[in-house]
């Protein structure tokens, strides 16, 4: 599965994509936050800011509680701030 | 109907000339170009001044949500034509950034689809905007203008 | 602030850039760009082919109520800038008749004073148009829609 | 006093401009319309015809019921059509 970082969420993770196997009962968008959290202190600190975040799966943007089984790839960033 | 997303400037004038060349019917164009400020007003009162502002976007998933916001417009209105152009990258104050084109035969029409398409881009199409500030760089957050200005067209 | 009242074309992706060079506060410009149509529609469903148009107006006074008319958008709405082009003399379909300016730190000011430029000059400024058309040539008589169009900022 | 016609008033009385001396019992913008129709047959047309017509008094817009005293200039015009 890959997962992908867009604006302050890239760069506080330090990583813009990576690959990831997350186990078996990481079955939610929200699972894999707190599963992503504890791969690093750079992965913790990006999830771990009190700071609005959206996600989506397979390019489709969703909430959290959203299941992630089957997804190829899942991807964070902060709201649109285009225009 | 296009959508470009692009590193280059662009010229308002040149695209508004193809957008009408050969469609006679065409009575009314309006244009909105946003342009990056000097100055970002924070929750009303706090002010930077922004030395240059970088432009991040999502490959693949902006073109298609631009087209996909596009299609809407056009669904709502009796549209001739739209362009919708929008840049990344790093921009200095006055330059262009986005540039949103409609055309029909008569005005109110282009004005509707004109605000709607830049209300909804605002929210709906995957940009992020990281300026630089004399105290560091900032990600600019979401405004909440911007969802109220998106949210009036959702009963449409 | 401008008003241009001439017989030549306008560019307006220069004028645009004219109106926003060295004024880096402005966010946002929404221009309005009317031209001939080739099919005038009378009454809902009479329709006439237009092969050309010839615009009149009242030298002097023209640029004096276009004036006005701007001053009043400068004084309804926070702007930075604005202009207003409007072409006099003989013109064919797809040729640009009237450009509209209006650049603001944000886009709500710029949308609606741009809009309500476009409604009051229709029915506040002295032009007047003649079509050729295929059985004559028809002045044109004012529309409806365009009181109700003017009408609607009566009371800024 | 200055009397001038736009669109198709000027088409059909066939002037753009003239000069003209009314008598003092022509006091209003209407009375002048009735006055001028009596010029020539052209004037009667064009005053004549069904369709709306407005003028201005030293180019200001004003009612047909407006006075005329010591007005310069009078203008007739169909309504605007700009834009």
């Amino acid at each position: 599965m890959k997962v992908k970082y867009f604006a302050w969420l890239r760069q506080k993770t330090g990583v813009a994509e990576e690959d990831v196997a997350p186990p078996d009962d990481v079955r939610t968008v929200q699972n894999l936050v707190d599963w992503l959290a504890q791969r690093s202190p750079k992965h913790a600190a990006a999830f771990g800011e009190a700071k609005v975040f959206g996600a989506a799966v397979d390019q489709q943007v969703v909430q959290l509680d959203a299941p992630i089984a089957g997804a190829r790839e899942i991807a964070f960033f902060p709201p649109f701030t285009g225009g | 109907m296009a959508v470009r997303v692009q590193r280059e400037d662009f010229d308002a004038g040149a695209e508004i000339a193809a957008l009408t060349a050969a469609t006679p019917r065409i009575g009314a164009v309006v244009s909105f170009i946003g342009l990056v400020r000097d100055l970002h007003v924070r929750e009303g009162y706090h002010r930077d001044a922004v030395q240059a502002m970088t432009l991040e976007h999502w490959p693949g998933v902006t073109e298609k949500a631009l087209a996909d916001i596009e299609a809407e417009a056009h669904r709502r209105w009796t549209l001739d034509a739209s362009l919708i152009i929008h840049r990344y990258g790093r921009l200095e104050p006055g330059d262009r950034i986005v540039l949103v084109l409609t055309a029909s035969p008569h005005r109110d029409a282009a004005f509707d689809a004109c605000r709607f398409l830049i209300d909804w881009l605002k929210t709906k199409a995957p940009f992020w905007k990281m300026e630089e500030t004399p105290t560091g760089d900032k990600w600019v957050e979401a405004h909440a203008d911007d969802d109220v200005a998106a949210r009036k067209w959702e009963n449409g």
